[in-house]
């Protein structure tokens, strides 16, 4: 093995993998990619939250782990949100999708706060109803991944 | 019972090698966006580590040579140096990780922030190490481990179907592509056979003490032991299959690992995964300080073991409490585990080779095994799967790149 | 003299064509007794070849029986490689020794144990 | 001695069959890289005291180079090392050692017992050079933690 191979792999390594984050996004097709990817991480977390607050309706799982996996998912929802919300749009498409697209988010991400809180709360009876939108949110993002994937 | 004791060095090598924290989430990720389509290489790579864990704990027990004593006898000096120096970054990265997940476990248990468990953690692995014996050690976090088993059960009560058709017709599904399908194929394979397994299973030979007459519980171990922790991360992947994937939910997280047990099983099934998963990472952080101690100590000739008392090892704890000190340090930066321990896996990969490769040349050593070496039917599938460590190790890296880390 | 000065050392015939480098330096046990253990290892000669790539992974040694593949892959890797008995060693410098014999004289080292 | 008891089990270096027949009757022949060169030193009690990073060859008046002792630890790892690496490995050793320069440590071949998959003595490691650094970090380090000297529960 050359001695400075491993420092050189990583080095490429670690260039690569922060371009795939931050690079540039020129034209309307890349930036739809990237607004499905959103779309479909966000409507991930919708979807867990939905399911972790049917378990504790009944009575299935406890308090603390409810908790976590509910402010996890709140912050993997915003997370994706900033991100997607940093780039900029290259046309007038993209900025429409956008509005779109960060509208649909906006009302996810008040959900998963309030669940977040009640769950703290220890509230576990109120969570099923309160993500009671999730459902139909989650089915308006599917079709969004859908259209633009 | 005594009988299943006996087995509990293989168990623990099994489970800390195959449902850490990495491989948890890992496994939990690949049923919820591949369902089973990638339980074939799981199977693949729990036939690879039989065979070579095999040869490297009948090398043990017969000559009284780990794995990394291997290593630097057949590669030399320099390359073995190399060897050490990748496979000891990828132990500690490890290490550290496993810190943070046993930490992840108390969370989910507590609900008291995991930054706050990692100091407690770290201290307490290393109490395990410093003033633990062996045997004990390995026989408490392997039968822990065994609580996994919750994943069976609970993949039991949810009725699964149509898992075993897509075990049985493999590829990416239509929202994938054939890249990441191979990239998550080639890390899963990676996981199963990662080096700290061989170090810590072959040096744990020694540690017990077998001899030429324990050759029928080395075998034991390796094939209950290995094809048990194997199911466990099978399981662990139907249940995120038949939960996670209809729902379109994809894992990033621990937590969501807990979530189809409590959906089969309720509260009782929870805690028991918790309990599980707990030992399991305790288990691995014990697995890969200890290795990181004994790759050191063996390449260098030091004195090393648990089962000389610690001012005769002196420089094999100094490094077990250097690597388990800084491994807590590093996590307290809040760095997520979970991508630490993937890529070290794929990071892992491409020192395979530098690994293997020894312990089977010294599988078919007649000074080092007599009469016990090699036969031909493992000699021919250990070359087989030494040819795929190969493609294996030059394919991860530019396949991690291709598909952004399986994105 | 280190063991180190040998190994890897070039060969170089006198007239100066060179055979390759040293893999591994032949030692018999019939030298000089040392303390209460007996004769001391003395060398009998160098096993000099081309290829240097896994020369010294040891399936060249009798003890080592296969794997089949690999054992014929190394084989053939290592076909140019000679024994040149110590008694035709005639200059020793840093990095390069010089003997006295062509190589079309010299056999191939014996496989020992 | 605790070390006795403490160390690995004889039965271990097992596994030499065929090569002893040549034995210590002369004539055993065996190549240095492949049999000695990067090999675990066993001291009596069963102690590991380090490898085999090089070998000493004494140029008698006449006739060839005979190995009379083994070289260990990094005075004589650097050199296998090689490289950058090497040459720290190098200044490690001189930085770490009392005398002024320093040559690698060494293990009179006198005290070889055994050539095995290890290389087996006839002293306890404490007598031998290639242990100060050992030594150093349980005095200095470890002896000062609580239970070092306590076999494990």
């Amino acid at each position: 093995m050359r001695r400075g191979g491993g420092a050189l792999i990583l080095a490429v390594l670690l260039a690569v993998l922060l371009c795939a984050c931050v690079g540039p996004v020129r034209s309307f097709e890349v930036y739809e990619g990237k607004a499905a990817t959103t779309a479909e991480s966000v409507a991930s977390a919708a979807q867990t939250a939905r399911l972790a607050a049917g378990e504790a309706a009944d009575a299935r799982a406890f308090a603390p782990y409810l908790s976590i996996v509910l402010s996890e998912v709140e912050r993997d929802a915003g997370g994706s949100e900033d991100v997607f919300g940093a780039i900029q749009p290259p046309d007038g498409r993209s900025a429409e999708l956008r509005t779109q697209l960060l509208a649909l988010i906006d009302r996810v991400t008040a959900v998963l706060a309030d669940l977040r809180i009640a769950a703290r709360n220890g509230e576990l009876g109120r969570l099923e109803d309160i993500a009671a939108p999730l459902g139909e949110l989650g089915e308006q993002l599917a079709r969004f991944v859908e259209a633009h994937a | 019972m005594k009988r299943f004791t006996e087995i509990t060095l293989g168990i623990l090598t099994a489970i800390g090698g195959f449902v850490d924290i990495g491989d948890l989430v890992a496994n939990a990720e690949t049923g919820a966006r591949f369902r089973m389509g990638l339980a074939w290489a799981v199977v693949v790579g729990v036939v690879g580590i039989v065979v070579y864990a095999e040869m490297a704990g009948r090398v043990a027990a017969v000559s009284g040579r780990p794995v990394f004593d291997l290593v630097r006898e057949r590669l030399g000096a320099r390359v073995a140096l190399a060897n050490l120096l990748a496979s000891f970054f990828i132990n500690f990265l490890t290490l550290a990780a496993e810190i943070a997940g046993v930490a992840l476990a108390l969370e989910l248990a507590s609900s008291v922030n995991y930054l706050l468990w990692i100091p407690l953690v770290a201290a307490l692995v290393w109490l395990v190490l410093w003033r633990g014996s062996f045997v004990p050690m390995e026989r408490v976090f392997g039968l822990l481990g065994l609580a996994l088993v919750v994943f069976g059960v609970a993949l039991w009560h949810l009725h699964p179907e149509g898992l075993l058709a897509s075990a049985m017709h493999p590829g990416p599904p239509t929202n994938e592509s054939w890249g990441t399908y191979l990239f998550f194929a080639v890390a899963l394979f990676g996981a199963t056979m990662t080096p700290y397994e061989v170090f810590f299973f072959s040096s744990g030979a020694v540690e017990e003490r077998w001899t030429r007459r324990d050759l029928n519980v080395e075998r034991a171990n390796v094939l209950i032991g290995f094809p048990l922790g194997g199911a466990l991360s099978l399981l662990l992947m139907g249940t995120t299959a038949t939960v996670l994937a209809p729902r379109g939910i994809t894992v990033e997280h621990l937590s969501q690992v807990g979530l189809p047990v409590a959906l089969a099983l309720g509260k009782v099934g929870l805690a028991v995964l918790l309990v599980g998963i707990f030992a399991a990472t305790f288990g691995a952080a014990l697995e890969t300080a200890l290795s990181g101690g004994y790759t050191v100590s063996q390449y260098f000739g030091w004195q090393w073991g648990k089962f000389v008392r610690p001012n005769k090892a002196p420089r094999f704890h100094l490094v077990v409490l250097l690597a388990t000190g800084l491994g807590g340090l590093l996590m307290l930066t809040a760095v997520d585990p979970i991508k630490v321990t993937e890529y070290s896996i794929v990071l892992a990969a491409a020192a395979l080779p530098l690994t293997y490769f020894p312990i089977l040349i010294v599988a078919n050593d007649r000074d080092y095994l007599g009469d016990r070496v090699n036969g031909r039917v493992t000699n021919a599938i250990a070359t087989v799967y030494l040819g795929l460590l190969v493609v294996v190790a030059t394919a991860t890296i530019p396949l991690m790149i291709m598909t952004k880390g399986g994105a | 003299m280190r063991l180190t000065d040998l190994l890897d050392a070039d060969v170089v015939e006198l007239g100066g064509g060179t055979l390759g480098h040293v893999h591994d330096v032949r030692l018999v046990q019939d030298g000089p007794p040392l303390g209460s253990v007996g004769a001391t290892f003395r060398i009998s000669g160098l096993i000099v070849g081309g290829t240097s790539f896994g020369a010294r992974l040891g399936f060249a040694r009798a003890a080592v029986r296969g794997p089949w593949l690999l054992k014929r892959l190394f084989r053939r890797l290592h076909a140019d490689a000679r024994f040149v008995p110590w008694s035709a060693v005639r200059g020793l410098t840093e990095g390069r020794i010089v003997i006295e014999a062509r190589a079309d004289d010299l056999r191939a080292p014996d496989p020992i144990g | 001695m605790a070390g006795r008891t403490e160390g690995l089990a004889g039965g271990q270096s097992g596994g030499r069959s065929g090569d002893q027949s040549g034995g210590h009757r002369g004539g055993r022949t065996i190549d240095a890289g492949l049999r000695l060169l990067d090999r675990q030193l066993i001291d009596v009690d069963g102690m590991l005291a380090g490898k085999v990073d090089d070998l000493e060859l004494t140029m008698p008046a006449e006739g060839a180079p005979y190995v009379t002792a083994i070289l260990a630890g990094p005075g004589s790892l650097s050199r296998r090392v090689g490289g950058r690496l090497g040459a720290k490995i190098e200044a490690l050793h001189r930085r770490l050692h009392p005398s002024e320069a320093p040559g690698p440590a060494s293990v009179s071949w006198g005290v070889v017992t055994d050539v095995g998959s290890s290389i087996r003595l006839s002293v306890g490691k404490a007598s031998l050079p290639v242990d100060t650094l050992e030594q150093w970090t349980r005095e200095h380090i470890i002896d000062r933690i609580p239970g070092s000297d306590r076999a494990p529960d």
